[in-house]
């Protein structure tokens, strides 16, 4: 196709020929334009469908404010569904299909129901398809959610990276037309460090749409020269292509700027988008107005556009709409389009103004005090009807129209932290109200300065003004001359008498729609909003939200200001997820903790679990070992007849020094450290103040002042906090001293008969267990490395654990598994620590549950009340302390082929599989090697007094049942002679 | 006037003259027998339960702002029964036993649409506790299905199966859990209590109790004193502000959790879906926006809106979850004001005062309480005994020691 | 959020984790306090909408627990101290 | 013999070049943490003054016959060179003795020294630290993807990061990309 409704002049390259399809087939433009520009040169003016209705649409605007034109641009992966043909950036190659039509565009077969809109009134489906009930779930939602939705994703991953940044200034300029320019310069000479941000990709905002001058320069090559000085300038950051998003609270917003999007696609390592968070001292709302039609029986046809749109189509990119143009309007800026239009040669076939008096223009038939009240035109505009001053109706032919109704300030910035706009009866509109972001002024358009000579001075003083509570003067400028046209407007909300004129386009709200509301007594602006869904669409509502109110206020009778405005939710316009979440996803999604022994357990083929953010060892194959099983048992079995080694370096390890450590100690645990000998450990027991179990972990004592905390891995960082909490704000004046040494030691456990003899061809001491008792914890040295030992046990065997720098970690793990050659030492992962810690009744994270006490655990005892603690009043409240409460039980199946799962829940033989008989739970369960049979833990209600006692656990979500003999929970050894050893 | 799909039928063919107020908007009396505070979800389904079963009469509702502007106006939606613990599962099962036969019993459609919902499993831990869950859950006459991997393959192809940071090991789903329409519900039930004479005041905001004797004689308002015999106080996100007027404090603080909401999407996700590696959970609306959310902002704020790292936060756990999303746009992000309480229950009980009841502590579970809340509210006021499935919901269990705590957080209510 | 550190100067509050009422300083002692003490202390909050005293700790930084006096409808911080000095003005010691 | 491996799990450290930015791994930094005991700041003040180690304000580092930087209130992480202070902890209890609590930190962190002409060009991609705007000797701690992370600014070219080891080589994942994609 040829361009057929390009015309002369505007802001592209000509020189340069850039070829696309739309809907499969081809057409051309040029550098600089839109998507939608250039399909409009193309002579395309239909580009989609509504939501509801599915009538034929076009684009109404020329920016981000556009409900109709939304495509699906790209195709495969990258797919990127109800993108604005108003604001995507043509590109070579560019493809984009149509949306929520089907078979075609032309075609829809759901166009049928714009035929039965008179039942698709608004809220209907509140009053229908309850009958039969069974109904709603298979019939009549999936026929509604089959026509949900405009666009479609992909299913694919996106293949696109995404950025994220932070970015600093004195002063933020948030839209660069020419009150945002004018503020850049102002600051951008005082030195300041400015950021200008602008979400178009050509700077100048309006000034790029219009034909007046700024000084002896068009008001385009004013925005250039001045882009270009600040380009200059060092202290300045040009964020074009660039949306403010959102106001965070105290000086942060939220922007994302489209670094690729204008591309075919990203160059390799760069980003599609970044998403920028903005530190502000100052910030100042320049982001201009959007204009607002009129709506009128049938407005909503392909050719009839805003007229600042119609205008900004002809200056700024050198296109008609259409061959022949009439322009609606209630106000002066309306009589611009018509004249630049003329100016270029466009037959304007008439001025349909609805004030009655003042100015004609010259030249073109300007109707005053006359109003469209129809269109037609299938796929697109083809003529209007109007009504004369003197009520003679007639009809125009004409393939465009321009409609303006005025402008409304992009007041939504201002307006994110809920502060309420406040109505200008002069403007016939909304300004930026009080309560705002609280750094934040508006400027130019967005305060409602509609004439450029305001908005050029507005910007000046308002930068000024931010600079000065900063403490920066900003040298006084000479502001070039602009024009300074007086606002003239007569509000005139939309045609009277007319039924189906859209205000909300994409989601098909008609004025009718309003007046059923207000009958309905939806007459509240959110509920309007909610029953309506006015202003719901992916618009926001930027166009039509302002009317809908002002329908609303003459029905109840109420001025629009009391018939209020609903909230302004963040994002401005919306923002790929993509964008939000940067790099993290995939592999990335969290940082990965690494072992000291990972490298080594890599080479031998390990498999590795996620535990937090730590990657540990699950278990360790041997060749020709087929299931996980056969590698655990083997782990399990071999440490128990001879020695295992495991990395443990992920237990959390905190350094407590003071003169006051142990008596800090005393009040964190719920048992009693301060009398621990040094070169001693012992297991403490951490209640939350609520008396619940906190945490648990071997403390050891290190030097008179000194003392080593080991916590669970799952609990390193909140048991810091709360010891700082305590230090800090419980018991200030005590002396003692935090930090964490979870990374610095790489921790590995040795245990099994065989521990100490393995252990003693690497230490240079004597560890004997006569030097090295049970619980006894030293500094040694590993062939000349400084070294720490502890002598605990998980697993109930003799074990220690051995400690030394990180860096050395790799060493010790290969000399650990060379030493232990001679007696058939494995290593062995958290599978294999978890078979071992049940075989010996041990508690660990699935009974560290935050919802059990040390009474439940069967560690009642280790609770001191000689003392205060954190938790310990609490922990006495006679809901926590009944006799009958949950105990802590192992459990065997009766018939030891059985296995059973954990989570499974307790019943008493022949009882209901109700909750009136749950008697507790299963919460780790293992397959014992030792035993030769399944094993468990679990919390049975009462179960210290149950032990013998033969009853069932179930798991009903895949209906298995297992008998099962309560017993102690300590399988192994539950006299500790090994441990001893 | 009731609704039904022959009166569109015939509305539309007589361009739709005969429908009416879907409420009306009365001045207040001088005093009612009972008197809700909170014109949301709660409060709605308090006055019209209490109208209806329990036939009580001279009932208001009064509300600050407009019906259905609390918390069920800005929610996500979700409805399930997926609880562990006995005092909380009895209460969601009922609740959802009164979803499953909500419109036709109030005669409006709130599309109460049991798409299922799917806890993922990331972790044998979780595997282990959603097990136990989910036997709890079957234990109270609940449905709960384990699902396996390749099943939730087969569901969700889409999801991040091949390289996750945190693989999917499986999936706790309860078939009968699903999204309602949220304004429907409060609109339903206005619209059910006003029918049954329920006074529906809006712009109508407490100001003071007036308490003499240990006993409330009504509440001052923003339109007057209003005397009643009993006054309930269900107006979640607000409590500590309203029951300060009775010079109470309680378990319990106010947070702010963000929800956020898609464009318009073609149909992907039939069901909800949680997340269980980060915080993102996810539906699809019927207009064909994913509706989603995570974590709370985590401090105390009554601000309506929230900040940028928790919608960080929950665009990573959607990408993590389901890459393709990144071409999604977000559309609108909202802030709603929650009760956190200190064990991450509710309460719904009497106070020291005669005649002043509190229901409150939803914490971000709130709108899928809505009818249960409503219909057990309604017990313990025209009963004085609190509902067989809310008698744990008490005031004084903090000092008894008998927390409701699903996730083992304690006393910090922003870890709920 | 930005908090105005009293020794590092404005830091991001995403550094910070929140716990809540300041009031969680004044904790009674275990051994002398009533169960009704410990519950109020443990359990019960003002939870007020305007200025709010609470703690916040800078984890992602030097580890102080500070008290900031926050608005909770406006966001707005007007005063930030360090909590351990708060604590002593109170009479906290060991 | 144990022969110590590095963070990024090198037995010789290495150094990446992408475009203007050289990331290079360090392990010839001992690192300490020194606290003040309770009542004892004189002390501890007046040794420190002694031995030439500094006790830099909040936010700052600085270097002396050792270096420094502010840790938390009263409390340092002392930088010294790994030989020969390979045993810190021992060197630094031998001058301060029961007035600080000293604890070894050298193998909790991994050190990684940026060096480009524009390093906040690619810090901004990474954290929220104004580096454009802080002087020479500034010291912060700072997050970069969820990692804290130790950030000092030793000249407007070079910085140094102390990252937590484990994460070594997410740091350095984090860094590459954020440079590949500034070339």
């Amino acid at each position: 196709m040829t361009q057929t409704n390009r015309i002369a002049g505007g802001q592209i390259d000509r020189s340069q020929t850039l070829r696309f399809h739309f809907d499969g087939l081809p057409y051309s433009g040029h550098p600089g334009d839109t998507l939608a520009s250039a399909l409009l040169a193309n002579g395309v003016r239909l580009m989609g469908r509504s939501f509801k209705y599915h009538r034929p649409r076009g684009p109404l605007s020329a920016g981000s404010e556009e409900p109709n034109a939304l495509v699906q641009l790209r195709s495969g992966a990258r797919q990127e569904p109800n993108t604005r043909a108003t604001v995507a950036e043509l590109f070579d190659g560019l493809t984009a299909t149509s949306q929520n039509a089907w078979p075609s565009l032309k075609f829809d077969a759901l166009a049928i129901n714009d035929r039965f809109n008179t039942f698709f009134t608004a809220g209907f489906y509140y009053k229908t398809f309850m009958w039969p009930a069974a109904f709603w779930e298979k019939v009549y939602e999936p026929i509604i959610r089959r026509a949900a939705g405009l666009g479609a994703l992909s299913t694919l991953e996106d293949p696109d990276c995404y950025d994220k940044g932070f970015l600093h200034c004195d002063l933020l300029v948030i839209g660069a037309g020419p009150a945002g320019l004018q503020a850049a310069l102002t600051a951008g000479r005082s030195g300041a460090r400015v950021i200008l941000a602008d979400e178009d990709f050509r700077m100048g905002g309006r000034l790029n749409a219009e034909t007046f001058g700024i000084g002896d320069q068009t008001g385009a090559d004013w925005a250039a020269a001045t882009v270009a000085e600040l380009a200059t300038m060092p202290n300045v950051r040009l964020m074009a292509r660039t949306t403010i998003l959102a106001a965070m609270d105290h000086g942060i917003y939220s922007a994302v700027e489209r670094v690729s999007d204008h591309l075919p696609e990203p160059l390799p390592n760069k980003p599609r988008q970044t998403l920028w968070r903005i530190y502000s001292r100052k910030a100042i709302l320049t982001a201009g107005a959007t204009e607002r039609p009129i709506p009128f029986e049938n407005n909503d046809r392909p050719g009839i556009l805003l007229a600042g749109s119609l205008r900004a189509y002809a200056n700024r990119w050198g296109v008609t709409v259409g061959d022949r143009v009439a322009v609606f309007t209630n106000n002066d800026d309306g009589l611009r389009t018509a004249t630049d239009l003329q100016a270029k040669g466009v037959d304007v076939v008439a001025v349909i103004d609805t004030r009655p008096g003042g100015p004609l223009l010259p030249g073109i038939r300007h109707l005053q005090g006359a109003e469209v009240i129809d269109s037609a035109g299938r796929l697109g505009l083809q003529s209007i009807t109007i009504r004369d001053a003197k009520g003679r109706v007639e009809t125009i032919a004409c393939t465009a129209l321009g409609t303006t109704g005025g402008w409304n300030p992009n007041l939504n910035i201002a307006s994110h932290h809920r502060s309420k706009p406040e109505w200008s009866d002069t403007l016939a509109t909304f300004l930026p109200g009080a309560g705002g972001p609280a750094n934040l002024t508006s400027a130019g358009a967005a305060a409602g300065l509609f004439s450029t000579h305001a908005a050029l001075a507005s910007g000046d003083e308002t930068a000024r003004a931010a600079l000065e509570t900063l403490g920066i003067t900003a040298p006084a400028q000479t502001l070039p001359q602009a024009e300074d046209a007086p606002v003239a407007i007569t509000p005139h909300w939309y045609v009277k008498g007319s039924a189906r004129a859209w205000v909300d386009l994409q989601n098909d709200v008609t004025i009718k729609d309003i007046k059923l509301a207000h009958q309905e007594n939806f007459a509240g602006v959110e509920h309007l909003k909610r029953y309506t869904t006015l202003g719901m669409a992916t618009d926001q509502g930027k166009t039509g939200n302002t009317i809908g109110l002002a329908v609303m206020a003459e029905l109840t009778g109420q001025s629009i200001p009391a018939t209020g405005t609903t909230t302004y939710r963040p994002p401005y316009t919306p923002v790929s997820m993509g964008a939000l979440a940067g790099r993290g996803r995939g592999q990335e999604f969290k940082p990965k903790r690494l072992t000291p022994s990972h490298k080594w357990a890599a080479e031998q083929g390990a498999i590795f679990v996620e535990v937090g953010y730590w990657l540990r060892t699950q278990w360790l194959p041997r060749p020709g070992e087929t299931t996980w099983r056969e590698s655990v048992d083997r782990e399990v079995l071999q440490t128990r007849k001879s020695v295992g080694i495991c990395d443990v370096t992920t237990l959390g390890k905190i350094d407590i020094q003071g003169t006051d450590a142990g008596a800090f100690l005393d009040r964190v645990y719920a048992n009693t450290f301060s009398t621990l000998a040094v070169g001693k450990c012992r297991y403490g027991l951490m209640l939350r103040e609520d008396g619940i179990v906190f945490d648990d972990g071997t403390t050891a004592r290190m030097g008179p002042n000194e003392y080593v905390m080991t916590t669970t891995t799952a609990n390193a960082v909140t048991v810091f906090r709360h010891l700082e909490f305590c230090r800090q704000c419980l018991w200030p004046d005590m002396d003692v001293q935090l930090i964490s040494t979870t990374e610095a030691w790489a921790q590995y456990s040795v245990a099994g008969p065989n521990a100490r003899k393995l252990l003693q061809k690497l230490v240079d001491q004597d560890i004997s267990d006569a030097a090295f008792p049970y619980m006894g914890a030293g500094e040694i040295t590993v062939q000349g490395t400084h070294a720490r030992l502890f002598r605990i046990s998980f697993s109930g065997e003799l074990a220690y654990e051995i400690a030394v720098p990180t860096r050395y970690g790799d060493a010790l793990i290969r000399a650990l598994v060379t030493a232990g050659e001679e007696f058939d030492a494995v290593v062995y992962g958290t599978e294999a620590l978890g078979v071992m810690r049940i075989e010996k009744g041990h508690v660990a994270g699935n009974e560290l549950n935050g919802q059990s006490t040390a009474l439940n655990m069967g560690l009642g005892k280790m609770v001191s009340r000689k003392k205060d603690a954190i938790g310990v009043a609490l922990s006495a409240r006679e809901g926590l302390t009944k006799d009958d409460g949950l105990r802590l039980v192992g459990v065997k199946p009766v018939d030891h082929s059985k296995a059973m799962q954990a989570g499974s829940h307790f019943l008493k033989t022949g009882a209901e599989p109700t909750a009136a008989h749950d008697d507790g739970w299963l919460t780790s369960m293992i397959y014992s090697p030792h035993m030769g049979h399944h094993i468990a833990l679990g919390y049975l209600r009462n179960g210290t007094n149950r032990i013998g006692e033969k009853m069932r656990v179930v798991n009903l979500l895949n209906k298995t049942e297992v008998e099962v003999e309560i017993v102690s929970p300590h399988f192994i050894d539950p006299e500790g002679s090994r441990l001893r050893a | 006037m009731r609704y039904s799909g022959w009166r569109i039928l015939k509305e539309a063919l007589t361009g739709h003259k005969g429908w009416t107020a879907a409420w009306r908007d009365p001045e207040p009396q001088p005093a009612y027998d009972y008197i809700i505070v909170g014109g949301g979800g709660h409060g709605l389904a308090t006055a019209y339960y209490l109208a209806k079963e329990f036939k009580q009469a001279r009932i208001a509702v009064l509300e600050k702002g407009y019906l259905g502007g609390g918390n069920v106006g800005r929610n996500t939606t979700i409805i399930r029964s997926n609880y562990l613990l006995d005092g909380n599962e009895p209460f969601y099962e009922f609740s959802l036993k009164l979803w499953e036969g909500l419109e036709q019993d109030f005669n409006y459609n709130a599309m109460v649409s049991q798409r299922g919902i799917l806890n993922l499993i990331h972790t044998d831990g979780q595997r282990d506790a959603f097990t136990r869950r989910g036997n709890s859950m079957i234990l109270h006459g609940a449905d709960a299905e384990y699902l396996t991997r390749d099943q939730i393959r087969q569901m969700y192809p889409f999801l991040n199966f091949d390289n996750a940071r945190f693989p999917i090991k499986g999936g706790l789903a309860q078939r009968r859990g699903g999204t309602v329409r949220h304004d429907a519900v409060a609109w339903g039930y206005a619209r059910g209590a006003d029918m049954r004479g329920v006074d529906l005041i809006q712009n109508c905001e407490v100001t003071g109790m007036r308490i003499e004797g240990g006993r409330i004689l009504g509440v001052e308002t923003s339109r007057g004193f209003i005397g009643a015999k009993k006054v309930g106080v269900a107006v979640a996100g607000s409590s500590s502000r309203v029951m300060a007027h009775a010079g109470m404090r309680l378990p319990m603080e106010s947070h702010v959790l963000q929800a956020f909401v898609s464009e318009g999407l073609k149909p992907l996700i039939d069901g909800v879906m949680t997340f269980g590696a980060g915080h993102f959970y996810v539906s699809q609306s019927d207009k064909g926006g994913l509706v989603f959310g995570g974590d709370i902002d985590g401090y105390n704020s009554y601000a309506q809106r929230g900040n940028l790292p928790v919608i960080e936060d929950v665009a990573e756990g959607g990408m993590a979850l389901m890459p393709m999303i990144g071409r999604a746009r977000l559309l609108r992000t909202w802030g709603g004001i929650m009760d956190m309480s200190m064990d991450g229950s509710p309460i719904i009980d009497k106070t020291h005062i005669d005649g002043l009841y509190f229901n409150g502590g939803w914490c971000y579970g709130g709108f899928k309480a809505t009818p249960a809340s409503g219909w057990c509210f309604a017990h313990l006021l025209a009963t004085d005994t609190p509902h067989k499935t809310a008698t744990a919901y008490r005031f004084d269990r903090f000092l008894k020691g008998l927390m409701i705590d699903e996730k083992g957080q304690g006393n910090t209510p922003n870890l709920h | 959020m930005i908090i105005n550190h009293p020794l590092l100067g404005p830091r991001d509050a995403q550094e910070f984790v929140y716990l809540g009422d300041a009031a969680l300083m004044n904790r009674p002692d275990g051994l002398t306090a009533s169960l009704q003490e410990m519950h109020d202390y443990a359990y019960l909050r003002d939870n007020p909408a305007g200025l709010h005293r609470e703690l916040w700790y800078h984890e992602q930084g030097d580890r102080s627990w500070l008290v900031v006096t926050r608005n909770t409808v406006t966001h707005e911080i007007t005063a930030v101290e360090l909590a351990r000095d708060v604590a002593r003005a109170q009479g906290r010691s060991k | 013999m144990l022969e110590p491996l590095s963070p990024l799990g090198h037995a010789v450290p290495e150094a990446t070049t992408i475009g203007p930015f050289t990331i290079t791994e360090r392990t010839d930094t001992a690192l300490a943490s020194l606290a003040i005991r309770y009542g004892r700041a004189a002390d501890v003040t007046a040794t420190a003054a002694a031995a030439g180690i500094p006790l830099p304000k909040p936010g700052r580092h600085e270097i002396q016959t050792l270096a420094a930087f502010w840790l938390a209130p009263d409390m340092w992480m002392i930088e010294a060179p790994f030989v020969p202070h390979e045993d810190i902890r021992a060197h630094l209890l031998t001058l301060f003795h029961d007035a600080a609590s000293i604890t070894e930190q050298t193998d909790a962190w991994v050190r990684l020294d940026l060096t480009a002409p524009d390093l906040p060009a690619l810090m901004e991609r990474l954290c929220n630290t104004d580096l454009r705007a802080a002087p020479v000797g500034f010291a912060t701690r700072t997050v970069i993807d969820h990692l804290g992370c130790y950030l000092i600014k030793r000249s407007d070219r070079d910085i140094t990061l102390y990252g937590p080891r484990s994460s070594a080589q997410t740091l350095h994942h984090a860094l590459t990309v954020a440079a590949l994609s500034l070339t």
